[in-house]
């Protein structure tokens, strides 16, 4: 019974903490509002039975997303919000919203109560996709394609976001040799490096795998460029480059390496499989974590011209 | 109210509350954040499908496909967070500019 | 026993909304921040107490991660949000 | 088993309160070094019984062990997002609380 209490609990105030972030005028308080959000919906994600996905969010909401969101407050302006034109449009948004999920709402809860879905079908294949982890299997093996096409985005979303932001105007942050952030990053490094392994090692017989692994990684150098321990990656250096190219292009190899030998694309023999998809889960991690990590640009001190002095 | 609805339920009030707010809001980074609540508001509703059944393990598939959304639907944020930054930049210089030139030709400055 | 977890685990649920009121009313950015740092410490503690049911192991790496990378949040609000949020006198007022 | 099972349980609800306290100590603290106590120190003691409960309660060592280093990790990060936020508030000049009664 209390089980249904705390599903109706998180399932109201996953919507009510939305509208919190949304409806607070100053930038400042929705991104924290927005970090809070984030941790919530994992929490809806571990009761919906998906652990996989509770992992991700966990990684990708608390390593970076609040990190970059932080990050936006030092360059936005907090413009002044014209509080008549919100409180006049506050009556129709809230109609609108009401209207919105009402009709939403009854389209998604007449659909069928009681479809079974696809579980059955990659359970019966499971044995041949060469993991014991159905998410996996479907990631990686039944889906690959969709999962290759997805690193194409990444790797296109960083392009593009690095191209926006010249290196000219990006000014490195001077070393502040503050000894505890430096601590901090002493401590963490070496915990972060095992547990990403952990969870890449794991995602074959369980929840875990590329994606988590390397977001816990680009955490790790996030906490790296903030504690100007390291530099932010310059797209210029090979190494970085070869860094971003190791995941797409193994993939691509392992996706095309069965035509040689008349198979169709990404159809892996049965007997290679879990280790091609070792191999490949390998090489994503370290693309997805440079991916990722690379998002995160080169920053300015927020304070340091305006009052010219060392803000750490 | 079996526990899928409920979440359901609460996923489309998510994506209702993301996509009005996407509208109602000039500044870039507030709708930016309003288009990720609205992105996993719709990635709630998906997780809450697949587990209709609730007995056994809940169906994979869509679990992937989430998986992979939240990963993408972060790249479109960090893409989306560097285009708002470089627009406020473009619109600073090209505030300075206007201001410092006298003659009011020069405005328009090209970034 | 599963049903004392659960009782905890919404019990602590409850708590992380009490402290929504502290993020709504919270004069200083830096009070809402800390009250976001709780959720997360309360969280890890709903999803351990979840993770004891059977078949759930794997909730336990996600509160491991939420424990690591708390700090990535904290260490980018140090150092760019502090200085960008209405200075406290003028939130007080 | 059952004063093996009242044992585990005794530990949990223990944590629970001292969860609710730190929660409470939040709500209620007059400025922000007072809250960063009761959020950093308090509520760690609760998860940590919370922790001590369930391990006991999960009858492998793995688990028990996994369980210890979730704190562990807590308790880490707890410790510099204590010290780097009261160091952040105090630069920016958060006044401490001086035992008046507010206005």
């Amino acid at each position: 019974m209390t089980a249904a209490l705390l599903d109706a609990c998180l399932a109201l105030c996953l919507p009510l903490l939305a509208w919190l972030v949304l409806r607070t005028e100053s930038l400042s308080q929705s991104v924290v509002l927005f970090v809070a959000m984030g941790l919530l919906s994992a929490l809806a994600w571990a009761r919906l039975d998906a652990p996989d996905i509770s992992l991700v969010e966990a990684a990708v909401g608390t390593g970076l997303t609040g990190a970059l969101l932080m990050h936006t407050l030092s360059w936005t302006d907090e413009r002044p919000p014209d509080v008549a034109a919100r409180a006049r449009h506050r009556p129709w948004a809230v109609v609108a919203m009401a209207a919105l999920t009402g009709m939403l709402g009854w389209a998604v809860l007449s659909l069928p109560s009681d479809d079974p879905g696809l579980t059955r079908e990659v359970d019966a294949h499971l044995a041949e996709s060469g993991v014991e982890h159905p998410v996996t299997a479907v990631l990686l093996n039944y889906r690959g394609y969709d999962t290759l096409l997805e690193i194409a985005v990444l790797l296109v979303a960083v392009l593009g976001a690095r191209a926006v932001n010249p290196r000219s105007e990006r000014t490195t942050p001077e070393p502040s040799r503050d000894p505890l952030t430096g601590e901090l990053f002493r401590m963490m490094t070496p915990a972060l490096l095992l547990v990403a392994g952990y969870l890449v090692w794991v995602g074959e017989h369980g929840p875990g795998g590329a994606f988590q692994a390397g977001a816990i990684l680009a955490g790790g150098g996030v906490v790296a460029l903030l504690t100007t321990r390291l530099g932010t990656p310059r797209m210029s250096s090979w190494r970085v480059r070869w860094a971003l190219l190791t995941g797409p292009l193994l993939f691509i190899g392992a996706a095309v390496a069965p035509l040689f030998s008349g198979r169709a694309l990404l159809e892996y023999r049965e007997a290679q499989a879990g280790t091609v998809i070792f191999v490949v889960e390998l090489a994503l991690t370290v693309s997805i974590a440079m991916v990722l990590w690379m998002f995160f640009p080169g920053m300015r001190p927020a304070r340091a011209e305006r009052s010219g002095k060392e803000p750490s | 109210m079996n526990p899928w609805a409920v979440y359901a339920l609460s996923g489309v009030a998510m994506f209702s509350v993301g996509l009005v707010g996407l509208f109602s809001h000039e500044h870039p980074v507030k709708r930016i954040l309003a288009s990720n609540i609205a992105g996993s508001g719709v990635l709630l509703v998906l997780v809450a499908l697949a587990r209709r059944e609730p007995t056994g393990a809940p169906d994979p598939v869509p679990h992937a496909l989430v998986l992979t959304g939240i990963v993408v639907s972060v790249s479109a944020t960090a893409l989306g967070v560097a285009l708002a930054r470089r627009i406020a930049r473009i619109d600073a210089t090209a505030k300075a500019e206007s201001t410092g030139a006298s003659d009011p030709e020069a405005g328009g400055g090209s970034a | 026993m599963p049903e004392l977890r659960m009782a905890l685990a919404f019990f602590l649920l409850l708590n992380i909304l009490a402290g929504l009121v502290r993020v709504v009313r919270g004069p200083t950015l830096t009070d809402r921040f800390i009250v976001a740092q709780l959720f997360g410490t309360t969280g890890v503690g709903v999803l351990v107490l979840l993770a004891a049911d059977p078949g759930q192991a794997a909730l336990r790496d996600v509160a491991l991660v939420f424990a690591l990378l708390a700090p990535v949040t904290v260490v980018a609000f140090v150092r760019f949000a502090v200085g960008s949020g209405p200075s406290p006198e003028q939130e007080r007022r | 088993m059952s004063l093996w099972d009242g044992v585990c349980a005794v530990f949990m609800v223990a944590g629970a309160f001292f969860c609710l306290a730190g929660t409470v100590g939040v709500l209620r603290f007059p400025d922000v070094y007072c809250r960063l106590h009761a959020l950093t120190k308090v509520d760690n003691l609760g998860l940590g019984l919370v922790v001590v409960g369930l391990a006991l309660q999960s009858g492998s060592w793995a688990t028990a062990l996994e369980l210890l280093l979730v704190w562990l990790f807590v308790l880490i990060s707890s410790a510099f997002t204590c010290q780097l936020i009261a160091r952040a508030a105090l630069r920016r000049g958060a006044a401490p609380w001086t035992g008046r009664r507010e206005p």
